[in-house]
C-alpha cells in the first residue's frame, strides 16, 4: 500500500520526524481558509501518488489567500503524467505547507533489500529533485548501509551515514534522532519503503522532513488495522478491491488493455500465459491468479470478474495443479456457463498437474475437451478472439 | 546424488492436522517421502488420517523421529513463529509453503536462524524425483535424471519440468524457491549446492522480472558453472511496467529488475534465455550436445 | 534493585499479567478500612524482601474487619529471618489481596543466565512455596528454555514450556499471554529476574499471578527514572546511599561485622583484601570499593565514609594501580588526615602500580611509609585493631 | 605465540580523546603497542596528544589503518552502539573497559555479534608481556613467559601476577575477562585458546564467588588440559552470602556459585585452589616440577 504525502508525514509526526506546519485541504475554499487565518508564505503541494509533480507543475506557492484560490483550483484539475504513468493521475487534494528557508537539501531513505535480505539505509548530501541523476552520475554521493535485523537500528549508523555522506554539520545534530525515527517507523509498520526526499536544513539551522515517501507491505497490514481507511484511497484500488471483493488476494488481479481474458493459478504461470498470449500476437485483457488450493466457487467468481471487463472476448484458463486440485478447477467453470447469468465468452482450458484425471471426466461430461499445452491454448484464446471481429 | 533431499530425508510436517496440511501428506506418502509425523499443538499423541504420528510441539517430534526436515502449512500469521520453532528444535531445512508472510516477519526469521536452510516461503517446495517430495508440486510429472531446475515460479515450474520430461530431461532436484521478497535460498545458494553435486549435469533456472537474484545468479553461473549447460527463462516478460502481478517481486522499478537486464546479463555469460517454457528443453539439449562434443 | 511483592505486581498489571484484587495498606486501620469497604476473604501478606514469609507466619487470612485488624497488627510488628537473612527483616506493610479458591498452582520465572549468555524461562506445574525442594529432589519436573535474545520471545516457546511441563490444560489458554507479558516486562524493565511463584490456577477456571518477586539490573536503572521512587525502598539501601553520596557505585559500599576497615580499587581486590583480613585472623569491617580511576577528592570521601562506622579500629588502604594512579591515592589520604575533621585511626597503606612512584613521594613527604604486600598489610592492620584493645 | 594478541596486532582506541582514553593511549603506547589511531565523532581528521590520528567512525579508522583490535573507553550508556560499531567495521578483537553497562545490553551485543571477539566489559583488558598491552593493566608487573593468566577481577589479578613476575614465572598472555554476569570471552573461551597456544605451558586462572564459570571451567580442564599444570584462586571467599560486593557476579544464592561449590569442581580435576593469592606462585612451581618429573 502506498501512502499519499499527507498521510507519510502524518506517520512521520507520529514517530518524531520533525515536518513543516501544513493542513491538508480538499477544495480550493479549504485552502483559502486555511491560508487566510494562517498569514505567511506557504507552498501548495498537489496530492498524488506518481512521482515528477515538481516537474509537472504540482507544486506552487502562494502568500495570500486570494492568491491561492485561482492556483489552488487550478491544481485541484491537474493530471499528472510521468514515464511510469503515462495514463496520468488526477490530483486528489491538496497539502497547504509553510515555505521553507531552505539552505540544504538532502536525500534519507530505507528499503527492504532482497539482495543483502536487510533493510537498507540511503544517504546522500545531494537531495531534492534530481536525485536519481545524482545516483546515475555520482553514484559515489549515494551512501548505503545494510541494517542487521537482529542488531536493529544502533546510534552510529546514523554517525557513519551522515560522516560518509558529507551531510553539512547543520544536520549533525538533528540527522541520528531523524533516522532512528525512521527506522522505528519503517520497522514498527513493516514498510517496503520510506522516503524523505530532500530532507531540509533551514537557513536558520532547522531540519524538516520535506517530503515523505511510505510504501507499506500488503502482507503485514492486518497487524495495522488502524491504516484501513487509508487503504481506499490507495492506487490500484479498484482492482485490488474486486479481488478481495470475491477472496482473492489483492494483488492477484490486474486490468489489463487487450482482449483475451485469463484465469491461471499461481502469478508465475498467471504471467507466463500472458507471455504465451503475447507469443500468440495477442494481448491479454487481464492478470488473475486463482492462488493456491482454489475452490470450485472462487473458480465460479472469477470467471465472473474476468468476463465483466466488456474488452473481453475470449478467456484461456490454464490451469496447471500442485495445490490446485483440477476437479475443483472443472466443479467452477462448470458452474459458472450454467444459467445466463454471467456472460458466455469462446473459452479455452488447460487442465493438468493435481487431480487432472478427475478434473477432465468432469469437464467432459460437460462437453468440454481441455488443450493439451499452454502455447496451444494461447494459440486458441488468440484466434478465438480475432474471429470474434473488432 | 542430489541437493538438499533424498530418499533417506526424515520429514515432518507442521500444520499435519489442517486441511492443506493432510491433504498434502497423503500426496507427499504416495510420492515416497519419509514422512515420519506431524505437529498440531494441542492434538499430540494422537495419529493423523496418514497414519502418522502427531505430536504438540517440533522439539517433541524431533525427539521422537529424529527428523531433518519439516514442511509447514500454517496461516501467514503464524509462519514466522512454526520456523523459528522449527529452528529451535533443530531442523535443518523447513520447507514454507504459506504465502502473504510479512516480508518483515521473514526480514528476521532469515538473519536469526542459522543452520537452517529454508525454502520459500510463498513456494511448491523441492522435489528429488524418484525419491522424495517434499512440497505441493504434482509428482507425476517429475522424472528422475540429471537436470537441476531451480524457479521462482510455482506453476509454471510443473510447465517447464512436464516438457523437460517429455523431452527426456530427467530431473536431479527441483526446488521453488519462491517469488516473495525475501526468500531463505535464492538462486545462487541453489546454484552453489548443484556445482557440488555429482549427478547434476545441466541446470534450468526459471527466474521472474523484479529484484537482481538473476543478475546474481548469472554472475554466479561465470565465475563457478562456465563448463555446466544452463538454461534461463525469464517470466513476466509482458508484464506492464508499475503494476504489481501477484509476486511482491514482480515489480519493475527504474531499470534494476527489467527482463532486458535479466536477458543480458544471462547472455553475458553464454547462457541462453527462452523466449517461451516450450523453447526451454529444446535448447538444453542443444547445449548439451555441445558439451558433449567438446 | 528488589522489588517487592507490591511493586512488582503494579509492574505486572501494566504489562498485562492478572493478579488478584488487592491494596496496599502501611496500617492496621488501612487494611481494616478497606476490607470493611470490600467485604469478602482477603490475605493478609507481609511485605519484606526476604523469602520464607510464608513458612515464617507472614501470610494470614482474615473474613472481616475486626478479625483482620489485630491480625495486622502482629504481622506489622513481625520480624521475618531465614538462613540468607539471619538478622532477619521488620514488616514494613501489608497487601491485601483476594483469596483465591486454588485448584493448581504453578512455577513460570524468566532470569538472566550467566552460563547461557540468554534469559532462561523456567517452569513447573509443582509450584508453590516448596518449589525449591521440587528442584532438588524433582529436577524432571522443572522445564527451561533459553531465549536467543536476536530471535526474543515467539508464542511457540510458550506452548513448549507447557507441554514439557505438563501444566494441567487450564493453564493452556492464559498461560502463552502470561509468558509473553512476562518476557516483555523482563526485557523492557532489563530485570535480572522476574517470578511468579505460585501462577494460580483457579476451580473456575482463572490464572493469577499470586506472587511477584522482580530483581531488576541496577545498571540498566537509568532508563527507567519512574522507579526511583522504589530505589529508597530497596533493600541494603543504607550503604547504597552512603556509596552514592560520595560518588561511588551503589554497591561499592558494604558495612560489614568487623573492626578494620577496608579502601581497595576493584572489587576483586577489595574481596581479595577481605580475604587477606581474615587469613591474618581479622575480621573487615567493610568492603569498599573506590573504582577505577579514583581522583584524590573521592579517596578523602571514602576514608571519611569508613571511619564514620565507629567499629572500625584499623583502616587498610590497598591500592594496586591499574586505571587508579598512586599520586591521586596518596593526595587523598594526606588531604584526609589534614586537621580535626576526620577520625584518626591506625592506618597501613599498601600503593603499587600505576604512578607508585609518585605516591610514595607524595607520601613519604607525609611522613608515611607503605608496606610492600597485601598480606603484611592485612597482618599489620589485625595487629594495629587488636592492640587498640576491645 | 600467544593468545588473541602481539605485537603486530594493529589496535585503534574509541573514545582516544576522552580523559581514560588519552591516558590509557599514552601508557599503551609507552608499553609498545601498535595503537595506529582512535575513533571520537566529530573530530576526524584530527591528531590526539597521542600523535595518532582521530576518525570519525570506526569504519573510517579500519580504512585508513587496516586495524584489526579495539580497546573502548566509552560511557556505559554508548558501550553497545561502540561494540555494534567495532563489529560492522569488522574489528576482530574488542576490549570493553566500561563499568556499568547493562546487563541486557550486553545480552545482546554478545549474541548478534559474531565473529568479534568481546573482551569483558568491565575488565582489565588483556597483555602478553612483552609485545602488546590492550588494557588499563600497569604493564611493568607483567614479564614474558609460558604462564597463561585468566583472571575475573582486575586489581587482584595485578597482585596475582606480580607475585608470579618475582617468582620468575612469567606470563605468556593474561586476559581479564571482567566480572559483570554478562561477558564476551569466559574461562573456558580462553583456556580453549591456552590449549591451543605453543608457548603456554601452564595456567594460573582467577575467579570469584558467584556464578558458574569457575565450575564450567573445571570440566572443560578435566576434559581437554588433563597435562598442563593449572592452579585456581577463588576471590571473596570471606564475601558474607547474600552480600552485594561490587561484581554483579559476586551473588551468592542457592548453592550454585559457593566457593565450596567452585573449590570442589578444581580438585575433582587435580587443580589446586590457592588460599591466597601469594600462594599462588609456589603451588605452580610444584605442579610444574610434577610435570617435568613425569
Amino acid at each position: 500500500m502506498k501512502l499519499m504525502e499527507y498521510q507519510g508525514k502524518e506517520l512521520f509526526k507520529k514517530a518524531g520526524i520533525p515536518v513543516p506546519n501544513s493542513a491538508h485541504a480538499a477544495t480550493a475554499a479549504d485552502v483559502a481558509a486555511f491560508i487566510r487565518a494562517n498569514p505567511g508564505s506557504w507552498v501548495l503541494k498537489s496530492q498524488v501518488f506518481v512521482g515528477g509533480r515538481g516537474k509537472a507543475g504540482g507544486i506552487k506557492f502562494a502568500d495570500t489567500a486570494e492568491a491561492a484560490t485561482p492556483i489552488a483550483e487550478t491544481l485541484l484539475r491537474l493530471v499528472i503524467k510521468n514515464n511510469q504513468a503515462p495514463e496520468g493521475e488526477a490530483v486528489r487534494s491538496i497539502l497547504v505547507e509553510e515555505k521553507l528557508d531552505i539552505a540544504s537539501e538532502a536525500y534519507l531513505a530505507i528499503m527492504l533489500d532482497r539482495a543483502t535480505k536487510r533493510p537498507v539505509f540511503i544517504v546522500s548530501a545531494q537531495g531534492g529533485m534530481d536525485i536519481e541523476e545524482v545516483s546515475e552520475k555520482h553514484p559515489e554521493a549515494i551512501v548505503k548501509y545494510a541494517v542487521d535485523p537482529a542488531v536493529g537500528f544502533q546510534p552510529f549508523i546514523a554517525r557513519d551515514l551522515a560522516f560518509a555522506a558529507n551531510l553539512p554539520t547543520g544536520y549533525h545534530k538533528a540527522f541520528p534522532k531523524i533516522a532512528q525515527a525512521l527506522y522505528e517507523l519503517f520497522f514498527s509498520y513493516g514498510a517496503n519503503l520510506v522516503e524523505i526526499n530532500p530532507l531540509v536544513l533551514t537557513k536558520d539551522g532547522r531540519v524538516f522532513a520535506s517530503d515523505a515517501k511510505v510504501e507499506l507491505d500488503d502482507n503485514g497490514l492486518f497487524k495495522h488495522p488502524e491504516l484501513a481507511a487509508w487503504k481506499n484511497d490507495s492506487p490500484g484500488n479498484d482492482d485490488e478491491a474486486a479481488a478481495v471483493a470475491i477472496g482473492l488476494g489483492m494483488s492477484n488481479y490486474a486490468k489489463l488493455d487487450g482482449d483475451i481474458g485469463v484465469i491461471a493459478n499461481g502469478a508465475g504461470l498467471g504471467m507466463g500465459t500472458m507471455d504465451a498470449i503475447r507469443n500468440a500476437h495477442g494481448v491479454a485483457a487481464n492478470f488473475l491468479d486463482i492462488g493456491g488450493g482454489a475452490q470450485a466457487a472462487l473458480v465460479k467468481k472469477s470467471y465472473a470478474l474476468v468476463v465483466s471487463n466488456p474488452k473481453v472476448k475470449a478467456l484461456f484458463i490454464n490451469i496447471f495443479g500442485g495445490i490446485t486440485r483440477g476437479d475443483q478447477v472443472a466443479l467452477g467453470i462448470v458452474e459458472a456457463l450454467k444459467g445466463d447469468d454471467l456472460r458466455k465468452v469462446p473459452l479455452v482450458v488447460r487442465l493438468t498437474g493435481t487431480n487432472e484425471k478427475e478434473g477432465r471426466a468432469i469437464l467432459a461430461e460437460a462437453g468440454m475437451h481441455p488443450v493439451e499445452t499452454m502455447d496451444e491454448g494461447a494459440a486458441r484464446a488468440v484466434a478465438f478472439a480475432k474471429s470474434s471481429g473488432t | 546424488m542430489s541437493i538438499y533431499l533424498d530418499k533417506q530425508s526424515k520429514v515432518i510436517v507442521q500444520g499435519i492436522t489442517g486441511r492443506e496440511g493432510a491433504f498434502h501428506t497423503a500426496r507427499m506418502l504416495a510420492y515416497g517421502t519419509n514422512i515420519v509425523g506431524g505437529v498440531t499443538p494441542g492434538k499430540g499423541g494422537t495419529t493423523a488420517e496418514s497414519g502418522k504420528p502427531v505430536f504438540n510441539t517440533v522439539r517433541e517430534a524431533v525427539q521422537a523421529t529424529g527428523a531433518t526436515h519439516s514442511i509447514i502449512f500454517v496461516p501467514p500469521p503464524f509462519a514466522a513463529d512454526a520456523l523459528y520453532e522449527a529452528h529451535a528444535a533443530g531442523i535443518k531445512l523447513a520447507v514454507c509453503i504459506t504465502e502473504g508472510i510479512p516480508a518483515h516477519d521473514m526480514l528476521k526469521v532469515v538473519a536469526t536462524t542459522p543452520g537452517m536452510r529454508i525454502i520459500g516461503p510463498n513456494c511448491p517446495g523441492l522435489i528429488t524425483p524418484g525419491e522424495s517430495l517434499v512440497g505441493i508440486m504434482p509428482g507425476h510429472v517429475f522424472t528422475p535424471g540429471s537436470v537441476g531446475v531451480i524457479s521462482r515460479s510455482g506453476t509454471l515450474t510443473y510447465e517447464i519440468v512436464d516438457m523437460l520430461s517429455r523431452a527426456g530431461l530427467g530431473q536431479s532436484t527441483c526446488v521453488g524457491i519462491g517469488g516473495d521478497p525475501i526468500i531463505g535460498t535464492t538462486f545462487v545458494d541453489c546454484l552453489r549446492a548443484f556445482s557440488q553435486d555429482e549427478k547434476t549435469k545441466a541446470i534450468v533456472l526459471c527466474g521472474e522480472i523484479g529484484g537482481s537474484d538473476e543478475e546474481d545468479a548469472a554472475a554466479f553461473i561465470g565465475e563457478h558453472l562456465r563448463n555446466t549447460p544452463v538454461v534461463a527463462f525469464i517470466g513476466g516478460r509482458s508484464a506492464p511496467a508499475g503494476k504489481r502481478l501477484g509476486h511482491a517481486g514482480a515489480i519493475i522499478s527504474g531499470n534494476t529488475g527489467t527482463p532486458e537486464s535479466k536477458v543480458k546479463a544471462f547472455q553475458a555469460v553464454h547462457v541462453p534465455v527462452a523466449d517461451k517454457p516450450s523453447d526451454i528443453a529444446a535448447l538444453l539439449k542443444q547445449r548439451l550436445e555441445l558439451v558433449g562434443a567438446r
